[in-house]
């Protein structure tokens, strides 16, 4: 059988040199046409939706901010993902004020800044009176006015309305309009971050929505129309959304020609984006910590250094028997070596921190103590607490072992290398310490508000950051496995905490808050419900050509004045 | 001469090891004259078949002989375009299963258009033409509507007709059948048989007729070779072989003629035995089987000698007597 | 022909319902779910989430869930995404067309360069040609995908800087068809190759097949000319497992590109599919394994279909 | 056999062995994924260090450099060790999710061929649907929902590739019934499962041995590209897969961290490919290549 086939063989290759492979390929080309048949549709769907790209804009006027994750919604009250959505919100709308790198509060859409002295804020902090500007119009051409504000507000207290927070609204008595453009709050306790409540608000226009039979499946959603310094011109979906610069806008014309948020899911593909220069900001998390290193060598882009206010923790589950002594979590503190995980893992791109606050952060607490990376001191420790090394090599006391799983969120990298760093160090002192990590939508389930998990390694912000309330995780009251809210996850229960929590949250003067927060963080530092590790940086990469480009600590994106970008 | 073959041999060089498939096989063929090779499966006879008409070349398969000429042209020089005008259009060839042979996604009328097209020059319709008139000749039933069927539509004497029909054609000056009947029913062989005499006959086409099978070749061929591993053994008449054999191989192949006829395609059983690999041995290829071998036999090859009127074997015992008695 | 398809469809009907049944109840038993995503959000109270669970849903049955999921999605209701509340039919077409465009033409350019080395390959089988292409399908196939584009964004992008290493088109440039094709290079160029590998081991082994068949030799006695013999007895028969083949890839064209868009930033359905998947964002991901079951089922069908054309021997109105 | 010549006799056992020796990319791969498994079964003791331990202090060493011959990764451990750690999960993942391909699809196959009608019908029409989807879509779907272990992985590599084993054991059982010793073997009374398990499984053995070496390749490869998306192997436990997913953001640090675990993967699916041609030529099984 297989002989003969030889001769054919040959005999049809004797061919080849007289061009069959051409007429083969026409003949296989007749094949592909259904194929490329829709390719060629794909052609032509694109450029059918590209009317709207301006031909005669330059390129050199174009900024692209890149991000690793996609906004997908677009409506400022209603987005989930903090980063590229923000971006868009700060583009697009506008808050009543805004905060600066420095920590002050800026007028945005309010006239000034309500205070005490200058009677915007009663003496006894319950009544808020807001002046708002008169030259302000939304997108569209409408005037905006106190209603819009009040219509936001409504929203966000509207309980059937699943928005991305109700932080500080739930404090809100009463709303009203004193005129087209005075607004005034009461509320039901003095509530000293409601000024970040506001700041963190974006009004949303009443004339578009209140018409909506519902709000979150609006096509505003999609094709947002706000004040803000850009408007919104168009999202191709997992490619990017393109803004053009609002020349009305009440703080002055941006003088970046086009606004492009792009998309690019991949870490690698986005740094070399950012190498070749078709991606003007790497932002949202930026350079990953090991390419850091060798992006402030590359000379192509500038490296711009962005404070964000999240800290990474361990996040113990006190409702463990394992840690419900303090003495296994000191142990545990000492095992872990900061230095090494900062420097190492994360080459020195954060910042070691003792507290849930940033060492920048006016309330942070100066003289809280590290303890040092000492195994010895942690063996010492364990020992003296009763809990010693059994025969499988895991200390035990009765019949509580030192064994627990420790989660995050799969596919981080330096994260997991962190915990298996603390994994080692663990090992060395007698614990087991087991990686279960699990995708992000597992671990921040139920398996986290239902406090399920033995130890979790997270990275999280203070709600009402820069304020530095955190009752939010720390409050007994606020156990969502107990109290069924809040998101003191670690069942963390403290009297002494919960009262200069609600005294924190009284006061608006700030010294007297350093001194409670002050207070708080010692507490918390030697009850330990949780390790604090670093706060977060971000190496953003920054082509050279942007100017103006300013991270702002206080703000959780950085195109917080992307009205004053420019490219030169 | 027709056909002039002299020391024809086949090697191939596949997966298994050289091996030699054809070792020096010689015959004549004359103008209309009907020729069998007969021998058991694997025996080389295809490979002479296929060899005469440049369809082993390449791959690892090696052709030679001294002479290979049809019609005084040698055929092993010829180029590639000479040899397909040879192919079909001079030496037409019938395959054992015509079912197979016919391609299976083609109109078996169009297969025949397209041999007659590659030979002849004629329009596409007087090339249908004559290919429904052949389709006549052969004796397929409604023609006009078979010209259109398809391979499976059909059936194995059916197609086998149409094979006929297409080798007939181009009115080429030999056929080659291989074991053009063996995969028929046996009433439907005598048929094609029929057939296959009768068109040579007419048109003076000279035969090669590759069989097995001692009935279908008593009946239709001038001459016997009887080939053993890849060698002519014996060559004569055919009445004189079937009477009078003078190699023990063909003597054992015509006492086994009554069970050939039952098993078709299967070894001879009552020759004790395998066929040995051509070239494997020294002597005589049929001596671990022969039951008059002497020691010569396995020592030295027998070289083919005329032992009658063309009548030639290579036997060294056989011509010994022969030669003795000719003496 | 006509009772082939109606018996076709009706199968098809059956299967796309048991795939979603599958899916769907697969989807609800695992842990986790889109809620989490809003939990993970520290402004969203357990209120809240009361009130997001009943607004999506999820705080019905499963078995309810689905019943409305189905009858809304027969009654051409796709659903709303969970995450930005958008139409899910919305999300899936807007995405489509650059799928189809990254995929589509990968395939085309593969199936015929991959077809033709593999005919090459096949007439020259044993050649130092043929052994080349062996080992060049064997090393092509023996490699993630992810790894070759993260390689040829590294030299072609980074390192040469000759082409654009993400992304559709040069932002901002209007309709610029060149930009858009130098975008297509690195991605249609890594899925090509792999696919082509892929072809070409397809259509080696199926002409290999022809060529040991009777009928070619038949062809060859009949003195027809080599190219001849090739294209019209050869490449007929050798085509057609081929054609019922790229029928059946015809889901490839939604699923296909999964790794090399996450790769590329390909705008397409692979990232919108990795992406729910990550958001648990159901109604999303139902429509895409629906759609994929819808685009395996018709594969199918046009497989058979082609195959009944092309070959007389499949009997029509009978399922092969 | 159209065309009969004499071949020399030969036990078919050794005709077979000799025709895969002759595939000689075969028997180089046979032996490079023998040695793999020597490597991989004795990587405890071979392996110059303890492949999970973490020496920031040592990080980002060169091949050939110092004590470490592959040189180290981010964290300082021993590429090598690390190598032949993931080896044995990466390997061990191939081979148990083509058992796992292999038993599910024989079941699917056998059971549906040997029952013939409707349930037949259901089964390999279910077999053509799940064979359409994309393989990495499929295992995607499913792997969302199960947390990745050694385990779960290969259970789920298996179960979404068994298709094709159940089509060539459904095609072998199809033709089988029609031979006669399954009558003559229902005759003898002999129960439905002892007909299966002793007359169709050996019989329908040898395509499925080629199948099986080409779903190994799969497996392995299925294994990087979910690790790739995030839901593979976690650590510390090395896979090929995860090793070549962590080393991408190093690759202009340190191109030799994504070289070698890519080489491995490589060279085993190189390897298994080829086993698998060897096999098929030598067991001169048709296999529709799919």
């Amino acid at each position: 059988m297989r002989k003969e086939r030889r001769g054919v063989a040959e005999a049809a290759s004797e061919a080849s040199g007289q061009g069959y492979g051409r007429r083969t390929l026409l003949h296989l080309t007749a094949g592909g046409a259904a194929i490329a048949a829709f390719a060629v549709g794909g052609f032509s769907y694109r450029f059918r939706d590209r009317h709207l790209a301006p031909g005669q804009l330059a390129l050199s006027d174009q900024c692209v901010d890149a991000f690793l994750h996609e906004a997908v919604n677009f409506n400022p009250l209603l987005y989930m993902e903090a980063g590229p959505e923000t971006a868009v919100e700060y583009s697009v709308f506008d808050t009543l004020w805004k905060i600066d790198p420095s920590g002050q509060y800026v007028p945005n859409l309010a006239e000034r800044i309500p205070t005490v002295g200058n009677g915007g804020i009663s003496s006894d902090g319950l009544d808020w009176t807001i002046q708002l500007r008169r030259d302000v119009r939304w997108h569209d051409g409408k005037p905006f006015t106190a209603r819009d504000v009040l219509f936001t507000l409504r929203v966000l207290m509207n309980p059937a309305i699943p928005v991305r927070s109700r932080n500080g609204q739930t404090n809100v008595e009463a709303l009203s309009a004193l005129d087209e453009h005075t607004v005034r709050i009461r509320l039901s306790r003095p509530f000293a971050a409601y000024m970040v409540a506001l700041e963190r608000t974006s009004i949303i226009p009443e004339h578009l929505l209140a018409m909506e039979p519902d709000l979150t499946r609006a096509p505003f959603n999609s094709r947002p129309i706000g004040t803000g310094p850009f408007r919104f011109q168009e999202h191709i979906a997992g490619d990017y959304i393109a803004f053009l610069p609002n020349l009305d806008y009440h703080g002055g014309k941006p003088a970046i020609g086009r606004l492009i948020q792009k998309y690019i899911p991949d870490q690698q593909t986005l740094f070399a984006q950012l190498q070749t220069g078709a991606v003007t900001v790497l932002d949202g998390k930026g350079i990953p910590a090991d390419l850091y290193e060798r992006s402030r060598t590359d000379g192509r882009f500038n490296v711009v250094l962005a404070p964000a206010p999240y800290v990474e923790f361990l996040y113990f589950n006190l409702g463990r028997p394992q840690f419900a002594d303090k003495q296994v979590r000191h142990a545990i503190h000492y095992a872990v070596d900061r230095t090494a995980w900062v420097d190492q893992l994360y080459y020195g791109l954060p910042e070691a921190t003792l507290s849930y606050l940033p060492t920048s952060h006016w309330a942070y607490n100066h003289m809280l103590k590290a303890p040092p990376f000492d195994l010895d001191k942690a063996r010492q420790l364990l020992d003296a607490a009763g809990w010693l090394i059994q025969s499988d090599g895991v200390r035990a006391k009765g019949d509580v072992r030192l064994t627990f799983t420790c989660s995050t969120a799969a596919g981080e990298k330096s994260r997991e290398e962190a915990q298996l760093l603390l994994q080692q160090n663990l090992r060395d002192i007698g614990m087991e310490m087991a990686i279960h990590n699990m995708p992000g939508a597992v671990v921040y389930g139920d398996y986290t508000t239902n406090s399920e998990f033995d130890m979790v390694l997270v990275g999280w912000d203070p709600m009402f950051y820069p304020d530095p309330d955190y009752s939010e995780r720390v409050a007994s009251h606020l156990i969502p496995a107990k109290t069924g809210r809040g998101a003191n996850y670690s069942q963390f229960s403290h009297p002494e905490v919960d009262q200069l929590c609600r005294e924190g949250l009284a006061t608006l003067d700030q010294e007297e808050r350093r001194r409670i927060y002050w207070r708080i963080q010692e507490i918390l530092l030697e009850e330990l419900p949780f390790i604090p590790i670093f706060s977060y940086r971000s190496a953003l990469g920054v082509s050279k050509q942007l100017k103006n480009f300013v991270p702002n600590p206080y703000t959780p994106c950085n195109s917080w004045n992307n009205a004053q970008w420019r490219m030169s | 001469m027709l056909l002039s073959v002299r020391n024809l041999c086949v090697d191939f060089h596949g997966e298994d090891g050289p091996f030699r498939a054809v070792d020096g096989v010689s015959f004549d063929l004359a103008d209309g004259e009907r020729l069998a090779i007969m021998g058991e499966s694997g025996c080389g006879k295809s490979s002479v078949a296929l060899a005469l008409m440049r369809l082993l070349e390449g791959g690892g398969v090696h052709v030679s002989a001294d002479h290979l000429a049809l019609d005084g042209r040698s055929l092993l020089t010829l180029d590639a375009r000479a040899i397909r005008s040879v192919r079909g259009g001079e030496i037409a060839m019938i395959f054992q299963d015509a079912t197979t042979a016919l391609h299976p996604l083609i109109p078996v009328g169009a297969q025949v258009v397209e041999m007659i097209r590659a030979h002849r020059r004629l329009s596409r319709s007087a090339a249908r033409t004559l290919a429904l008139s052949l389709f006549q000749r052969v004796g397929i039933a409604a023609p006009e509507r078979r010209l259109a069927a398809y391979p499976h539509e059909l059936s194995g004497g059916m197609c086998q007709r149409v094979m006929i029909a297409m080798a007939i054609a181009c009115r080429p000056r030999m056929l080659l059948a291989d074991e053009p009947t063996t995969a028929l029913d046996v009433t439907v062989q005598a048929q094609i048989m029929d057939l296959l005499l009768d068109v040579s006959a007419e048109s003076g086409m000279a035969v090669i007729l590759i069989s097995h099978d001692l009935g279908v070749i008593a009946g239709a061929a001038d001459r016997v070779a009887v080939m053993y591993a890849g060698a002519i053994v014996e060559i004569g008449p055919t009445e004189t072989i079937y009477a009078l054999p003078a190699h023990p191989y063909t003597r054992a192949l015509l006492d086994t003629a009554p069970r050939v006829d039952i098993g078709v395609g299967e070894p001879l059983p009552v020759i004790p035995g395998n066929v040995a690999g051509a070239h494997a041995l020294v002597g005589c290829q049929f001596a671990p089987r022969c039951d008059v071998a002497v020691d010569r036999c396995h020592s030295a090859r027998p070289p083919s000698r005329r032992i009658g009127d063309r009548h030639e074997v290579a036997c060294w015992v056989t011509t010994d007597t022969a030669g003795a008695d000719a003496r | 022909m006509g009772s082939l398809i109606l018996s076709r469809l009706v199968q098809a009907a059956v299967l796309l319902i048991g795939v979603s049944v599958i899916g769907f109840t697969l989807m609800h038993l695992a842990p986790g779910g889109p809620l989490a995503f809003y939990t993970n959000s520290p402004g969203v109270s357990t209120a809240d989430l009361v009130q997001m669970k009943h607004a999506f849903g999820l705080d019905r049955s499963v078995a309810m869930q689905y019943l409305f999921w189905a009858s809304d999605m027969l009654r051409g209701n796709w659903g709303y995404s969970f995450f930005g509340g958008r139409p899910v039919r919305e999300l899936v077409f807007e995405r489509l067309p650059a799928t189809f465009e990254l995929m589509g033409l990968s395939m085309a350019l593969a199936m015929l360069a991959g077809t033709g080395i593999g005919v090459v390959a096949a007439v020259r089988k044993d050649s130092l040609f043929d052994h080349l292409v062996t080992l060049w399908a064997m090393l092509a196939l023996s490699l993630p995908t992810f790894w070759y584009g993260l390689l040829a964004i590294f030299v072609f992008g980074e390192r040469l800087g000759w082409l654009p290493v993400g992304g559709r088109s040069t932002l901002g440039a209007g309709e610029d068809i060149a930009g858009h094709v130098t975008h297509l290079v690195l991605p249609v160029g890594v899925l090509a190759t792999v696919i082509a590998a892929q072809w070409s081991r397809y259509s080696r082994a199926a002409i290999l097949d022809v060529l040991g068949q009777d009928y070619m030799r038949t062809a060859l006695a009949k003195g027809l000319s080599p190219l001849r013999i090739l294209i019209r007895h050869g490449l007929r028969s050798g085509m057609l497992p081929l054609i019922a083949l790229a029928g059946l890839q015809l889901p490839m064209l939604v699923g296909g590109a999964l790794v090399t868009e996450t790769v590329f930033a390909w705008p397409g359905m692979g990232l919108l599919f990795v992406n729910a998947l990550s958001y648990r964002d159901y109604p999303v991901l139902m429509a895409l394994l629906m759609l994929s079951a819808l685009l395996a089922v018709m594969g199918n069908l046009l497989a058979d279909i082609a195959s009944a054309l092309a070959d007389p021997r499949i009997r029509l109105g009978r399922s092969a | 056999m159209s065309m009969g010549f004499a071949h020399r006799p030969r036990r078919p056992v050794q005709a077979g062995l000799r025709r895969f020796s002759r595939h000689r990319f075969a028997v180089v791969g046979l032996l490079v994924l023998l040695a793999m498994t020597v490597a991989a079964l004795f990587a405890p003791w071979i392996s110059p260090f303890d492949p999970d331990r973490i020496d920031v202090a040592q990080r980002y060493i060169l091949p050939l450099s110092a004590d470490h011959i592959l040189g180290t990764d981010d964290l300082g451990r021993d590429v090598l060790s690390r190598l032949l750690s993931a080896s044995r999960v990466s390997l061990l993942i191939g081979v148990s999710a083509m058992l796992m391909t292999l038993i599910v699809g024989f079941l699917v196959g056998a059971f549906a061929g040997y029952c013939g009608g409707w349930i037949d019908a259901i089964l390999m029409r279910l077999t053509d649907m799940l064979l359409c989807f994309p393989n990495i879509f499929l295992l995607l779907f499913v792997a969302v929902f199960v947390p990745p272990s050694r385990v779960s992985l290969a259970a789920l590599i298996g179960l979404t590739s068994w298709m094709e084993i159940a089509r060539i054991s459904h095609g072998q059982i199809r033709s089988l019934k029609q031979r006669d010793f399954l009558e003559a073997a229902r005759l003898a009374g002999a129960s439905n499962v002892r007909i299966i398990m002793r007359q169709i499984l050996p019989n329908s053995m040898t395509p499925m041995l080629v199948a099986a070496a080409l779903n190994t390749a799969n497996a392995i490869l299925l294994e990087s590209y979910v690790s790739f998306l995030g839901y593979g192997i976690q650590p510390p436990q090395a896979s090929w897969g995860n090793m070549l997913t962590y080393a991408q953001s190093e690759f202009a640090i340190d191109p030799w961290l994504a070289v070698f675990p890519g080489a491995a993967i490589a060279l085993a699916v190189t390897s298994l490919n080829f086993i698998g041609d060897g096999l098929r030529d030598m067991l001169d099984v048709r296999l529709k290549s799919r």
